[in-house]
């Protein structure tokens, strides 16, 4: 059988990315991550991989860099304040196309604000808070297993596309622990990297940069970038669909604020309605043919965040006026319970 | 006949951007000199810095890296951790190394982190039009000092002093670019800086006094001058740190 | 005896090799580049002793020296 | 089935090695399980609030707001929980150290345990965790008695390993003061 | 008469900044916004100011804080991979309920991209590039005059509000030279600050903070936050009509490319629709009422930008599908130009 | 009776959140005695960093401003520049000031900033549970070094020493919270930094040394003991720079 | 003879008073505080010369000192 | 009234001034006006490229797509901004350092000034900016030539207001060779 472990979303991740292949990691301090540069902290050196508790989250995403640069499985990991610092180098990934892994555990904005969780760093990670038409991928688990599966996930996407993938994660699910099973066997992904920098031995030298100072070369670069995107949008979206089929009411939700909508499926049985529910996994590309369909037929859309609204953007951009879309969002650490979100679909009356 | 001069193999032959009498196409070619003579070529990776040097990776025939302006040290310390047999070098500018990335360069030398750097102090920020460098001597006239560097500017950063402070560095050294001696010296020192790292020995900086005479608003001849008659009272030359005469 | 050739599509006319010849022997010329530039020129009754100075300060690797 | 329990007391009570032991062994017995700390703030010496869920079924949300079980250690963490109170819920406090209101519902089963009391009187102050896990485990019967410890012992490596014994006999006082306090079918020595 | 000025974008913006009663710049040099910090190297200390070429970005938006938190009219600016940079502490800025001005002259991207014009910044500026439920107010000139003119706005409402606001150009408003009139006679219109940091003379003490750390509190913060936001998108949408009302297309554009939108208006006389534009001068908040009320009549929307398609997005919420909205964008430098927009017109095929 | 030892008045009478017998209380307390000795708490600024002392913005009675982490010496700037009669000053962590703030704080002290920083050096990063910072010794076991610390994570950072290597800096003293003499001294230090300030020298800093028995994994009176056995071998005690006395 | 008072509201108990009293005269207390801990106390028989060593080193501000 | 120039040269050769001058000028007389740098780069050495628009009505783009007037310094130059030139372009180029192309379009005029030439023969290399302004001016008649010479004065500050004597020189040999060469009408001698 396999081997169950009690652990935080935080570890879960660490361990998966040993399995993926990483050993590459760079971090700064922050709660609500600490049990992941914690873990690594311990771990990598017995797995002979590198670990550098960095001066600052500047640092750490530009060693990323460079061992990105040299083709390497490599990652960091932080939380919102420090992820706001990591924007320029992230651009500058996504510039020079290299791919890494890169964890957000979110927590309570704006500022300083507090350690509880949150989901307000969604446009930041899918509209992109550096500079520039640059997109990174972003995973959002809702589960500590899920959080596993989704960093070896992350790095086999990052390779494929050579662009940096997010794993956007909040407080709640860093630090809950839940069973996990680590999938021992699952291949160490590692592409072939002809463009990585290895010493120009037997071939021309390779260059890796984002600066395109040639009048026009930027903007075929940028197309470049547009196609790649269209194709990641084309082929890597994942959500997971729960009796949307049929439904006259669904609920559209990620990560923690997915589990609670769950809970509401549950209770709901006896309701007036037809309830559904359509999680994203994948924020960007967003499942946005999904949810034109759902939007096709359903009579009611209800986006529910830990934020003042931030993702259903994204579905009314999906949803274009065929159906209402509504949003109920707790900010600050409040996260909506059943009730809450009970009484939301009470209140759309029909 | 025979060469006894010539551009070196790790140098392209391609005409650089740089304006005339610059100093950075001294500090390059002296480095492609070098790695020629180490026959190094093939398993050198460089990092160019956001500044005038930023289109180094041009000029260099072998593996490069670009960086966000300032942190150069840390994507070097990214490379060499996955190819440590590598050569690895961050080449930086004034602004870039004791502005921007002051931080990065205090952290990667205080890990005694295994590379290279050849830090081109200009006392200028070239790149963006002549605005004061951390480097920028007292007085002098900048975009951004009309009336010359005063205190309230804060004073010139010594990097090598500074840097000499922290247990993790080995080698540091300040040499000039302003006499075919002072470059030929430059040349050896630039030599030990990556032998310092083929032996393992830890952190090298090479602080290579260096003229931009567009933004000292000087024919390029003067500002050689201004280097041996200016520059180098605030920073005079020599060797700071030397793992291997434990000079420090 | 030793002598240097100067690349006129390299040499970006600085003259940092002028003072730096311990015989005089270089100077800057009157012809024009296409960038409108007058470069450096060995001098017409020049000495040189393949000392390298002037390739050596050379910013833009644009002297080459040659010896028997 | 399903148990929801919330612990609370502030930092250095030992709630979070009650919570992680607890769930560890439920994972062992092959339930689901979530366990969820929610620290106060990124703040020295906060309170410190653990959800645990144990279920036969998939757990939705690990956040609780209808606690079947509270476990009380000092009185901010009670005007904290109050409000997850529900009929039928369980109350352990540390009297030692709590004071409960009077007005309290009737339809809820309380457990009044001297924990700092009884862990001060075996000569370990921080045992008062143990005390109410005894209790606790006691009252509702949830995990084979030598499951529990084996994590323990796991649980306490390197120097702390010599605390098996204390909180091993903290754990049991805790059993003992409700079988003798509360007339509890005492059965959890069982294995599985 | 007034005296008319030739100067660039740069300039005007640090003039008018000083007209505006700005005593406190911090800022460090990049491409293409030099002119404003080389310009108020010499100003401000003829008016008696501060100027501090900071150490970095970084530096330079945390003095900002500094100064805004003592109360005085305070700015930075910079350009795309430096205003990245400055992301956390802007967050931070609009959780400590800071007023300041951040210039932001956009240039090609991602990574160092070129110093060419571009706006693919948008997102970062109006969706929030760092982390939390956070909103800048964004101003976007399209003229050098109108740069001026906004900066003086940008202080105003900042202090009204106390919240950071962006003057979003790009490198050609910050580098084209136009005629200027400052108004010498505006109002150095001081807000009075309770609430600053002066010293507790006189009062209890001050704390200018963002951290909430009491359960709660951060929530109730954010929800005060978000009712001053929802004033700010009711009081202060700017924008300028220019023939929608009847119009069966419309063009929206801002900045740059608004001024290009005029020319093909312009042009156009003789074509086969009846053309409008709509240039947003507030980007957030976004003129959607008005873009709704235009969709309600128009045949179609044409989105112009200089990137991959940013602001077409909050074009598109505010349609919601009631007319089809289209984009056309350059990149990396690229500006669109009249016979590319007319092209574009042209294949809209009614 | 005569009270002759109390609170500070410009120390609210509240609980804190330190963990017993943290240094935070202590250094607190002192500034605030120092504070109150000027008769400067209604013209007094004090910057609170990101660390365990983020509250403490509560604790004293006179205006406070947070900081994002590591940039107190940049808000202390901004503050200084609008009001500078008043007394400023920034309250730092270790982690703050030598890590992810080591740029500000150099740049800070170059410039000569008129400011007074408190440095509290713990060797440990307190606030997130225990990582290595920059100030942990060789060999000390953190969550992040658990093996104990070695020069692959760099050696521990000097903060007088390098800063002394600043034209800026004016006055920077190392002093410690160990004993009853110690935290004496401690308080004239700190009067020194605010005096400095008051007079316009400059840049002044005050290091303490202090504990985290937390993270120390020590009781409280232990962690006092560290500090005198340990800390001080790495980090001696003394002034490094004085502009009264040009001791540099 | 100068005396002491605690706090024991703002007690944390970390005795970092109790070796530097000349005297000795301070101890852990066997009472608790509502935070469940033991605080610091006078000793009954204890001496005070009011050296205020005990309040120098109280992290907490807990300690009073009080002379004639 | 519309004129729209580019101006084309490698940094150096004075094209911003040239640029800054006549807009200065045109603006003083009450025109509308645009001047636009667009660098190559952020890089040294680069091209350097100034759109210039003059217009008695209100500018849209000062991006200009099809030039009524180009000033080109050099080959490269050339190259780029070939395609901007429509019907009756005025092409202004300086032939000591450029080379046309044979397939030029006949709809065009052209304008051959050895300006490098002139300039050194005045003894400043420099200068040539300023002898392609006189040609220009003096072909297409938009800036009084007081009004210009106060402009350059006022432009030429400290050190360089030496300059002003040599800049005024190039400047009248540029207008004389138009006038030898190109049967020009002279008339902007005149006051407004
Ligand atoms: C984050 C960021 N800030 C600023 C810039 C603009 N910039 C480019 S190079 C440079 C400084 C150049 O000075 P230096 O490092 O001394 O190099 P030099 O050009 O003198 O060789 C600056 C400020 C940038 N590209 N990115
Ligand atoms: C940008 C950012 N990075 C990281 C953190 C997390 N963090 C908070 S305090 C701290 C370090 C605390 O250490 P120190 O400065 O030594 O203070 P101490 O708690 O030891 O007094 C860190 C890393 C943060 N809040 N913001
Ligand atoms: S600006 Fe200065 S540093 Fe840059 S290329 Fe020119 S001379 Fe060299
Ligand atoms: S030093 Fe080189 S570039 Fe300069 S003039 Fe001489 S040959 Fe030309
Ligand atoms: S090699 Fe020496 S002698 Fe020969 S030309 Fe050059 S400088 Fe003169
Ligand atoms: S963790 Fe350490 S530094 Fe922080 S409050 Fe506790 S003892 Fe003090
Ligand atoms: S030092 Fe203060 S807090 Fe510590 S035990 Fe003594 S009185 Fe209590
Ligand atoms: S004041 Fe001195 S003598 Fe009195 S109790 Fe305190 S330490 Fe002892
Ligand atoms: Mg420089
Ligand atoms: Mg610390």
């Amino acid at each position: 059988m396999e081997t169950k472990h009690l652990l935080t979303g935080n570890e879960a991740a660490a361990e998966a990315a040993i399995i993926a292949g990483c050993r590459y990691y760079y971090g700064y301090p922050i709660t609500p991550q600490n049990e992941l540069i914690n873990y690594l902290a311990t771990r990598m050196p017995q797995v002979g991989g590198t670990f550098i508790q960095a001066e600052s989250e500047l640092a750490a995403i530009n060693m990323v860099y460079g061992s990105a640069a040299a083709g390497a499985r490599t990652m960091t990991s932080s939380s919102s304040p420090g992820i706001s610092l990591k924007q320029e180098c992230i651009s500058y990934m996504a510039g020079s196309e290299l791919p890494c892994l890169i964890v957000n555990m979110q927590r309570g904005g704006p500022g300083l604000g507090d350690i509880s969780t949150s989901q307000a760093d969604y446009f930041q990670a899918v509209k992109g808070g550096g500079h520039g038409d640059y997109r990174i991928i972003v995973l959002a688990p809702s589960t500590v297993q899920e959080t596993a599966d989704l960093v070896y996930d992350a790095f086999d996407i990052a390779d494929k596309y050579r662009n940096p993938v997010m794993v956007l994660g909040d407080a709640q699910i860093g630090q809950l622990m839940e069973p996990v099973v680590f999938h021992k066997e699952r291949k160490n992904n590692v592409a072939d990297k002809p463009w990585a920098l290895t010493g120009s031995k037997g071939r021309k030298k390779n260059i890796v940069k984002s600066f395109y100072p040639v009048k026009g070369e930027l903007e075929v670069f940028n197309k470049k970038l547009q196609e790649k995107y269209k194709r990641i949008e084309d082929n890597e979206v994942l959500f997971e669909d729960l009796n949307t089929n049929g439904a006259d009411v669904v609920l559209v939700a990620y990560g923690t604020t997915s589990r609670i909508c769950k809970d509401v499926i549950n209770k709901y049985e006896s309701g007036n309605h037809q309830l559904g529910m359509l999680r994203p996994i994948s924020l960007w590309p967003f499942p946005t043919k999904k949810i034109r369909e759902i939007s096709e037929s359903a009579k009611a859309i209800i986006t529910i965040e830990m934020s003042a609204g931030q993702m259903v953007e994204d579905v009314r951009l999906a949803v274009e006026g065929r159906c209402p879309v509504h949003f109920y969002g707790r900010t600050g650490g409040g996260i909506p319970t059943p009730k809450e979100i009970l009484k939301k679909i009470d209140e759309l009356g029909f | 006949m025979e060469k006894i001069f010539t551009r070196p193999e790790s140098l392209l032959d391609v005409p650089t951007h740089y304006c005339a009498g610059c100093g950075h196409g001294v500090v390059q070619r002296l480095i492609a000199e070098v790695i020629d003579s180490l026959g190094a070529r093939e398993k050198t990776i460089g990092i160019a810095p956001v500044g005038c040097a930023v289109l180094a990776y041009n000029y260099f025939d072998f593996d490069m890296s670009e960086a966000p302006h300032g942190r150069p040290p840390a994507v070097a310390t990214g490379i060499k951790r996955v190819h440590p047999e590598n050569l690895v070098f961050a080449y930086q500018g004034d602004g870039d190394l004791a502005a921007i990335g002051i931080a990065e360069i205090i952290h990667t030398a205080n890990r005694g982190e295994n590379i290279t750097v050849i830090f081109v102090n200009n006392a200028v920020y070239g790149m963006t039009n002549g605005q004061m460098a951390p480097t920028s001597i007292m007085n002098q006239k900048t975009i951004t000092t009309p009336q010359g560097r005063t205190s309230s500017e804060g004073y010139p950063l010594k990097v090598c002093e500074l840097l000499s402070v922290l247990d993790g560095s080995s080698f540091l050294a300040r040499v000039s670019t302003s006499t075919p001696e002072n470059i030929r010296l430059t040349k050896k020192t630039i030599l030990k800086g990556f032998t310092t790292q083929i032996e393992k020995k830890g952190f090298a900086l090479v602080e290579v006094l260096s003229a931009c005479p567009v933004y000292l608003r000087m024919e390029p001849e003067e500002s050689l001058k201004f280097i041996d008659n200016e520059m180098t009272k605030t920073f005079p030359l020599g060797v700071f740190k030397d793992w291997e005469t434990n000079n420090s | 005896m030793p002598r240097i050739e100067i690349n006129k599509d390299r040499c970006k006319g600085c003259l940092l090799c002028v003072p730096v010849c311990p015989h005089d022997s270089l100077e800057i010329s009157i012809a024009l580049n296409v960038y409108g530039i007058h470069i450096a020129a060995f001098k017409i009754d020049g000495i040189c002793s393949g000392c390298t100075n002037c390739a050596t300060v050379c910013p833009d690797a644009a002297i080459e020296v040659f010896k028997d | 089935m399903i148990e929801k329990v919330i612990l609370a007391g502030y930092g250095g009570q030992g709630m979070m090695l009650f919570g992680k032991l607890l769930a560890q062994s439920v994972m062992m017995n092959g339930k689901y399980v979530t366990f969820y700390p929610s620290y106060g703030t990124e703040v020295r010496g906060g309170k410190a609030f653990y959800h645990v869920i144990i279920s036969t079924d998939y757990i939705f949300s690990p956040v609780i707001d209808e606690a079947d079980t509270l476990i009380i250690m000092n009185n901010p963490s009670f005007d904290k929980f109050q409000n997850c109170i529900v009929n039928n819920t369980h109350l352990f406090y540390n009297s030692s150290l709590v004071h409960l209101p009077n007005d309290l519902p009737d339809d809820i089963n309380i457990f009044k345990i001297p924990a700092t009391e009884i862990a001060n009187d075996i000569g370990n102050l921080v045992a008062s965790n143990m005390v109410m896990m005894g209790a606790y485990n006691c009252v509702k019967n949830l995990i084979p008695r030598s499951r529990f410890l084996y994590c323990l012992r796991t649980s306490l490596t390197g120097k702390k390993a010599a605390l098996f014994e204390i909180n091993k006999l903290a754990m049991e006082r805790g059993e003992q003061y409700v079988q003798e306090n509360y007339n509890i079918n005492y059965d959890i020595g069982q294995d599985e």
